[in-house]
């Protein structure tokens, strides 16, 4: 019963959603806009912390070389094509994944963290310290790219309703593809991996093979909200890639609720809302948050995502992932907290 | 570089690993040891440089508020664990970043209200405040030396403490089985609230006797985070040695980091980079050891 | 005469969250007792014991220790009261060196008695002896069992609590410690035994409980249990 | 619907390490207003607010609240050169007029610059700039230079450059601290082995009390004269304490500047806010002229885009610093003061640079 | 003869001095269990992890059917059909008993990298799974999620797992350890069909039940052959008794 109330909720937002722009103004429609390039980056952050149990805390680092690649891609007096120019990025985001990711994917744990964590600072400060583009002010974007179809231009980036529509195609999409591909052989192999890395070798994974492709899907997708944010405004700056970044969207995927596909939009959505309201609210708005946070973190355990009523397993969802976030609490204290992932020597 | 001043920097070096191991200390504690993942360390960093400035003003004497700072702070490290933490032991490990995460804000939204948002200066005490000549031009505190004496001290008193008293032994235990360390009769709930407070009086303490040195501002806490992570994760989980070890090394990297420079395919490299060099140094270090540089395993 | 019971287990219902495990059990160990705990698979015998020591308090009924009621107290608190317990499955610390493992609760038994000594059980375990600088992640599987064991024995306790203890245990090692514990039976020492080598456990018990199904079916001592093969057959499955 | 009030928009930063900047360019800018009785060209004034917490990664977003959401005729933002690059994004492509308090960022009245767009504070080229031929007047003709490694850094860099060899100094090294690092020890140090004849340096805030306390600490102030943007030693004088004693420095306003201007504005702004006011508060003050002679001008009507940037452009304010003019490139034409740290306060000494213009290179109107 | 599945040669692993495995050559047939058996510590476990490639060699080879393997990495070794399992239970705890052997069927697809079609349409693989928790006598149990099993179930598991795979040649690590004495029964059953086409390598402390399965038996000891052969001899060698078996089992 309360399945079938989820799904009517689902379709009323996704109704909201759709004729939003029409009832909204300029602001609101562009606020939206941003959530939604929020929901395609936790996302894909999600696949990593959520299913793959990769914690990143770099994430930003291909979210911000996309915005650097349109920046730097685009002329300074004409625009330049949308569909290079987003291939160009979401490549560059996914070839810099695939380059970390090799390095990276060697440590777990804690270690994986922080390594994730240096690499996004290195080209932080890459991009912070010399003058490659604009260091630590940023650079700007002087025409957004346009978008043709056989020279039709079915969509003009610089309106804010046809941006609008082009990024909730985009979330969609995203969602869709992540759903199919966590439903999928090598959906349950990242989240096999997650709850027994050793295990999975054992029985003949690759693993990282898996972990690699996931790093690099995760990526890509990172790039594709970090194109769509830089070209939103058409300013890119160092902080896109910085670790307040990489660490506010994680958040924004533990608040919502990881390993489920709904957990980072709420967590996207009621993040950016609530310091919205707050915002309004007072001057000390961050201890509004703070506190929320607090209180999400102690009573929630599966993040806001665990206020939905549980759906009946094996419809949708992976029944192991959301549910077992607690459970597989002691597994990842083997890997993050006490003994290293080294134990494998120890059987 | 001349071997006076190349001595002169390598003491600069040690002195700033001294400096960032002590404030790494207390996360090493917390994280490394109890298993908890803190992002509010920092933060107590900074409430612990505040307290120092207010009770400085307050009670007139660096030293009184030295003790009194102490006093708080492990008061408040207890109530938080009672509060919060507590209740995390057994989850997953992000509701920790969640939490910690969550204070964070609190806490700098808190001192916003309590202290402002100025910048301040804590005087040197006076018994410190002399310095000692090394070059004609160059002379170096005494306040220093001192700080580093203490950094040194605390750094062998929690590795007796950590790696040789059956108190250590307990906290180490419970980090990994709980209810195990339990059932052989050990209130790992107490144990480790005061674990948990100690932490945190270790970061309040090494904002307290940093202050004089760093003056006091209010993101303070945030830049000191970043670091100690670093420290903590270079050395390896939980080992203070290990700590030691990467806070010296990150000192050094920092140091001659900003100083010297060498051509790489006729770019200049450092120090134009230095921004980078302690994250590069972080890279290499767990790309050739996974889990740090003396990770249990090795031990 | 009630101070002399150790653990009073009274209509005892635990639950995992929703599913129901144990059906109000009755159990009683007295000093100087070893009770052999009986059952098959997943009948609830590790639920007991987690449920008498704190670890998993039950929902409804009580648990007294010495008399006095820790339905629900901390684990720590049953266990200072004099009772030992090596779980199942292990539970060593990984961090720690086998020394460390040892010593870190080693204390003297409730009366002073301090009959198990770090001389002695490594006397009792030469294995031990040899590896105890090693981390105790580095021991074979029955290494870590004898370092539970012992490290248990090291808290002197009034009650032993062995849940599958000789799991994995060599024979020869089995053997000592079937040995061992007649030796502290000898000297007092209650024990509750769960092993799945029950001609041995019905060698040394003084009572026997069998669960089945959450459930008390019999509670006797090892003859009368002999003596009914049938039912043996359809609660143990031997 | 619009009311008939003119909607003034502040994007400052009211948190985070900015919070008090932010606050008294809102104090200076409606202490201006109040001696209008509030008003502007006559008009009420309503005034919308946005935190901008100095974060550049929400510049863009939070400039878009200010225009779009609040729909305001004039935003006065903001303080970070970062932040300011976002607004000045989002008001070019939305034509508002945009203020600017206090960001220094070159390209904001330089390659970015843009009818719509005024600064009435001062570009990171000027600060710095008037340095170099104080320190060659007082024979210091080999320098070292040390700054943060970022934007603003660099250009106070490149400037002061520019200026000390005009003035016939030589740079004997440029010494770059990771932002928002403060360990200067391994700099003093070398420093001290280079030897230069005097140390010019940028740096504000918390990096300010610690470089110049460190400075001190290490023996160098007394055998290495220390000179920098004025910003070295704007209010962190407290904190600073001792070590700050003979600092020089040049900016364009002092708290213990003496003319009438100053001394009304300073004894005004007390009593309206309780606190001291700043260079900050000037700036917001300046800010608040400007507008109010441009209105004045129009008589009330911000609407008219090209009569307000006209009147704007030929303003000239008589402000507590001192009186400036608009440059074509709009950012003030000022007088830069030398000023030395004298028992706790920025003593002016005299003008280093009078009437200094920025050079505005890459602007095209 | 049958065919020689596994083959060592002077096989050998130190851990910082220690000899855990000592120069060991042994060799497992099809259609055969060859159980090796030894005192604590022995270096029985750490054998099993050389073979399975959990642990590389310091020294000495490992031949699968003639072919070498050694220092392959476990997916490599898996996918030469070989199952194992752990001494110490060692699945996937959140899963369900059905999840954790699909997981270990799915394997078998040969590439993972399935993107687009849901795993559940794979019926081979989901029978293939069906098949291995019955063998382990676990069907009443699929649909639990494995943290809600006793320890003995879970020991029930661990096989299942290693029989999803398919393997030929299976390395069983104390697979009786924690089960009770019917499940045991059981097993040495199950185990006794399955050496019909399968070579097994089987550690165990049960005597009862290495001398109800064993074809070969190979005692260890401090890392190395004390003794190997035909049970029934081994069993009567004075030597094995003392250092292993003790008075129970010299009748
Ligand atoms: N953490 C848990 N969550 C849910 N159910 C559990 C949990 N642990 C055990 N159970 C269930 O409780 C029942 C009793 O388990 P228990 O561990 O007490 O059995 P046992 O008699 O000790 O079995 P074994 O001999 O296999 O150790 C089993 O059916 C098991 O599935
Ligand atoms: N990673 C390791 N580091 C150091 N020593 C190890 C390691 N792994 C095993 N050992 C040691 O090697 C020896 C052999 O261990 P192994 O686990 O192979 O024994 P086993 O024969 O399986 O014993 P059991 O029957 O008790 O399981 C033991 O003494 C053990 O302490
Ligand atoms: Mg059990
Ligand atoms: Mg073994």
């Amino acid at each position: 019963m309360s399945h079938r109330y989820q799904q009517i909720a689902l379709l009323v937002a996704i109704a909201l959603l759709l004729v939003f722009p029409l009832l909204g103004d300029r602001f609101y429609v562009q606020f939206v806009t941003r959530m939604l390039i929020m929901v395609v980056f936790a996302s894909s952050l999600n696949l990593l912390v959520g299913y793959t149990g990769l914690v990143s805390l770099g994430h930003a680092a291909f979210f911000g070389i996309a915005g650097y690649i349109v920046a730097l891609y685009s002329p300074e007096a004409h625009a330049a094509g949308f569909w290079s120019s987003l291939a160009l990025s979401v490549g560059g985001a996914a070839l810099l994944a695939c380059l970390i990711g090799l390095l990276v994917l060697r440590t777990s744990g804690i270690f994986f963290i922080m390594a994730t964590l240096a690499f996004a600072e290195m080209l932080f400060y890459l991009f912070h310290d010399t003058s490659i583009a604009g260091g630590s002010d940023g650079i700007y974007i002087n025409e957004r790219p346009i978008l043709t179809i056989g020279g039709w231009v079915p969509i003009d980036l610089s309106n804010f309703v046809h941006f609008y529509y082009l990024v909730l195609a985009f979330a969609a999409a995203v969602i869709l593809l992540l759903r199919v591909i966590l439903q999928s052989p090598f959906g349950k192999v990242i989240v096999g991996i997650r709850v027994n890395e050793h295990r999975m070798r054992s029985i003949g994974f690759d693993t990282f093979r898996y972990k690699l492709v996931c790093f690099v899907i995760a990526g890509a997708l990172a790039g594709l909200a970090g194109y769509l944010s830089a070209v939103q405004f058409g300013v890119v700056n160092p902080e896109m890639l910085g670790w307040h970044q990489s660490g506010s969207v994680l958040m924004m995927v533990i608040l919502g609720g990881m390993g489920t596909l709904a957990g980072p939009v709420i967590g996207a959505f009621s993040l950016m809302m609530l310091e919205e309201l707050f915002q309004s609210m007072t001057k000390h708005w961050q201890l509004l948050t703070g506190v929320v946070i607090v209180l999400v973190a102690l009573y929630l355990p599966r993040g806001l995502a665990g206020l939905l009523p549980a759906r009946p397993a094996g419809n949708g969802e992976l029944p192991s992932a959301g549910s077992s976030a607690s459970r597989s609490a002691s597994s990842n204290t083997a890997s993050t907290g006490g003994a290293p992932a080294g134990v494998q020597d120890r059987v | 570089m001349d071997p006076t001043i190349f001595l002169i920097q390598l003491l600069n070096g040690v002195q700033y690993g001294l400096l960032l191991f002590l404030v790494a200390s207390g996360l090493t504690l917390i994280f490394g040891i109890m298993g908890v993942i803190n992002l509010a360390h920092g933060s107590f960093y900074m409430v612990g440089a505040y307290l120092a400035w207010s009770l400085t003003q307050a009670l007139g004497s660096f030293w009184l508020a030295l003790a009194a700072g102490i006093v708080l702070s492990v008061v408040l490290g207890m109530l938080l664990e009672w509060l919060f933490i507590r209740h995390l032991y057994r989850r997953d490990h992000l509701q920790q970043v969640l939490l910690t995460y969550g204070l964070i804000l609190v806490f700098s939204e808190l001192r916003s209200i309590l202290w402002g948002d100025d910048v301040h200066g804590v005087a040197v005490p006076a018994m410190l405040s002399g310095s000692i000549a090394l070059t004609e031009t160059l002379a170096y505190p005494v306040y220093r030396f001192w700080l580093s004496a203490i950094c040194v001290l605390l750094a062998g008193l929690m590795y007796y403490l950590i790696q040789h008293t059956r108190l250590g032994m307990m906290i180490r235990a419970g980090a990994t089985n709980r209810e195990m360390t339990q059932s052989l009769g050990i209130d790992i709930g107490l144990l480790y609230r005061f674990v948990f407070a100690f932490g945190v009086a270790l970061a309040a303490f090494a904002g307290m006797i940093a202050a004089p040195v760093s003056s006091v501002f209010p993101g303070m806490g945030n830049q000191v985070l970043i670091l100690c992570f670093v420290v903590v994760v270079i050395g390896g989980l939980g080992s203070v040695k290990g700590a030691l070890a990467a806070a010296l090394l990150i000192g050094l990297i920092d140091t001659f980091g900003k100083v010297v420079e060498f051509e790489l395919a006729g770019f200049q490299v450092l120090p134009e980079l230095a921004g980078m060099s302690v994250f590069v140094m972080m890279a290499i270090v767990l790309l050739w050891r996974p889990e740090g540089l003396f990770s249990r395993r090795l031990r | 005469m009630s101070s002399d019971i150790l653990i009073e287990a009274r209509g005892i219902h635990a639950y995992y969250g929703a599913s129901h495990i144990l059906h109000g059990v009755d159990f009683t160990i007295r000093r100087g007792e070893t009770i052999g705990l009986m059952g098959r698979n997943g009948m609830g015998k590790t639920t007991l014991l987690k449920s008498m020591l704190g670890l998993l308090p039950p929902r409804e009924g009580n648990v007294l220790v010495r008399g006095s009621d820790m339905t629900r107290a901390a684990p720590y608190r049953v266990a200072r009261a004099g009772i030992a317990y090596v779980p199942e499955g292990r539970g060593i610390f990984p961090n720690l060196s086998v020394r460390e493992n040892l010593i870190m609760a080693a204390r003297a038994g409730r009366d002073g008695r301090n009959d198990w000594t770090l001389d002695l059980v490594l006397a009792t375990f030469p294995r031990l002896r040899e590896r105890l600088k090693h981390g105790g992640q580095q021991l074979s599987g029955g290494e870590q069992q004898m370092l539970t064991i012992a490290r248990a024995l090291l808290t002197n306790p009034d009650l032993l609590i062995l849940d599958e203890a000789t799991e994995g245990l060599a024979p020869l090692v089995a053997q000592e410690i079937w040995r061992i514990l007649h030796r502290i039976r000898q000297t007092g020492i209650s024990s509750i035994i769960v092993d799945k080598n029950l001609s041995a456990v019905s060698a040394i018990s003084d009572r026997n409980v069998v669960l089945v199904k959450g459930q008390v079916v019999f509670e006797g001592d090892s003859d009368s249990l002999r003596a009914q093969p049938d039912s043996l057959r359809s609660w143990l499955g031997v | 619907a619009k009311s008939d009030k003119v909607r003034v928009g502040f994007m400052l930063p009211y948190t985070g390490t900015y919070a008090q900047l932010g606050i008294a360019i809102e104090n200076g800018f409606r202490l201006a207003l109040a001696g209008q009785g509030g008003k502007l060209g006559g008009r009420e004034v309503e005034y919308f607010k946005v935190d901008d917490e100095s974060n550049p990664a929400k510049a863009t977003d939070n400039a878009n609240k200010i225009i779009t959401r609040d729909k305001v005729d004039v935003v006065v933002g903001t303080v970070h050169s970062g932040v300011a690059m976002g607004l000045i994004k989002v008001a070019r492509e939305t034509g508002s007029l945009v203020l600017i308090p206090n960001a220094g960022a070159n390209a904001a009245t330089g390659e970015l610059c843009s009818p719509n767009v005024f600064r009435t504070s001062f570009s990171n080229w000027q600060p710095t700039h008037p340095l170099g031929k104080v320190m060659v007047g007082n024979g210091h003709k080999k320098a070292v230079f040390i700054t943060w490694k970022y934007a603003a850094g660099e250009e106070a860099l490149a400037s002061f450059a520019e200026g000390y060899r005009a003035a016939g100094g030589s740079i004997v090294k440029e010494l770059f601290v990771p932002f928002p690092n403060v360990e200067f020890q391994a700099l003093l140090t070398e420093i001290a082995a280079l030897q230069p004849d005097a140390v010019a340096c940028f740096f504000a805030g918390g990096g300010a009390v610690k470089f110049v306390k460190d400075y001190a600490a290490a023996g160098l102030k007394q055998k290495i004269p220390l000179y920098g943007s004025g910003f070295l030693t704007e209010g962190v004088l407290d904190a600073q304490g001792e070590a700050a004693e003979g600092v020089m420095t040049t900016l364009h306003y002092a708290d213990s500047l003496d003319n009438a201007r100053n001394a009304a504005f300073r004894s005004a702004y007390r009593d309206a806010y309780g606190t001291d006011a700043d260079v900050y508060a000037v700036q917001g003050y300046d800010t608040g002229l400007l507008l109010i002679q441009a209105l004045e001008k129009t008589g009330g009507d911000i609407t008219d885009r090209e009569a307000v940037i006209a009147a704007m452009e030929g303003a000239v304010i008589d402000s507590p610093r001192g009186q400036w003019t608009m440059s074509k490139a709009h950012n003030p034409v000022q007088d830069f003061y030398l000023r030395r740290v004298e028992n706790g306060d920025n003593k002016v000494i005299g003008v280093a640079w009078s009437a200094l213009e920025d050079p505005a290179r890459g602007c095209s109107m | 003869m049958s065919e020689t599945v596994l083959e060592t040669r002077n096989l050998s692993r130190h851990f910082e001095g220690l000899a855990a495995v000592d120069g060991v050559s042994l060799s497992c047939r099809m259609r055969e269990v060859h159980a090796v058996i030894g005192p604590n510590g022995a270096g029985k476990s750490t054998l099993v992890n050389l073979l399975s490639g959990d642990l590389r060699p310091s020294a000495g080879r490992v031949f699968l059917r003639g072919e070498e393997v050694t220092g392959f990495a476990p997916p490599r070794i898996s996918h030469l059909g070989v199952g194992r399992s752990y001494q110490k239970t060692n699945v996937f705890l959140p899963f369900t008993v059905f999840e954790n052997c699909r997981l270990a069927a799915q394997s078998r697809l040969g590439s993972s990298m399935r993107f687009f079609r849901p795993a559940r349409r794979y019926r081979a693989v989901s029978e293939a799974a069906m098949r291995a928790i019955e063998q382990a006598g676990l069907h009443r149990q699929a649909d639990k999620p494995v943290d809600t099993l006793s320890h003995g179930e879970q020991r029930q598991v661990e096989i299942a797992m290693a029989l999803a795979t398919e393997p030929s040649l299976l390395l069983l690590d104390e697979p009786l350890a924690g089960m009770g004495a019917e499940e045991s029964l059981q097993i040495v059953e199950l185990l006794k069909t399955l050496a019909d086409d399968h070579a097994i390598l089987l550690v165990e402390h049960d005597m009862d039940a290495v001398f109800a399965l064993a074809g070969t038996l190979t005692v260890m000891v401090n890392g190395a052959v004390l003794e190997s052969g035909e049970p029934e001899a081994v069993r009567a060698s004075r030597a094995v008794q003392l250092a292993y078996l003790g008075d129970e089992h010299h009748e």
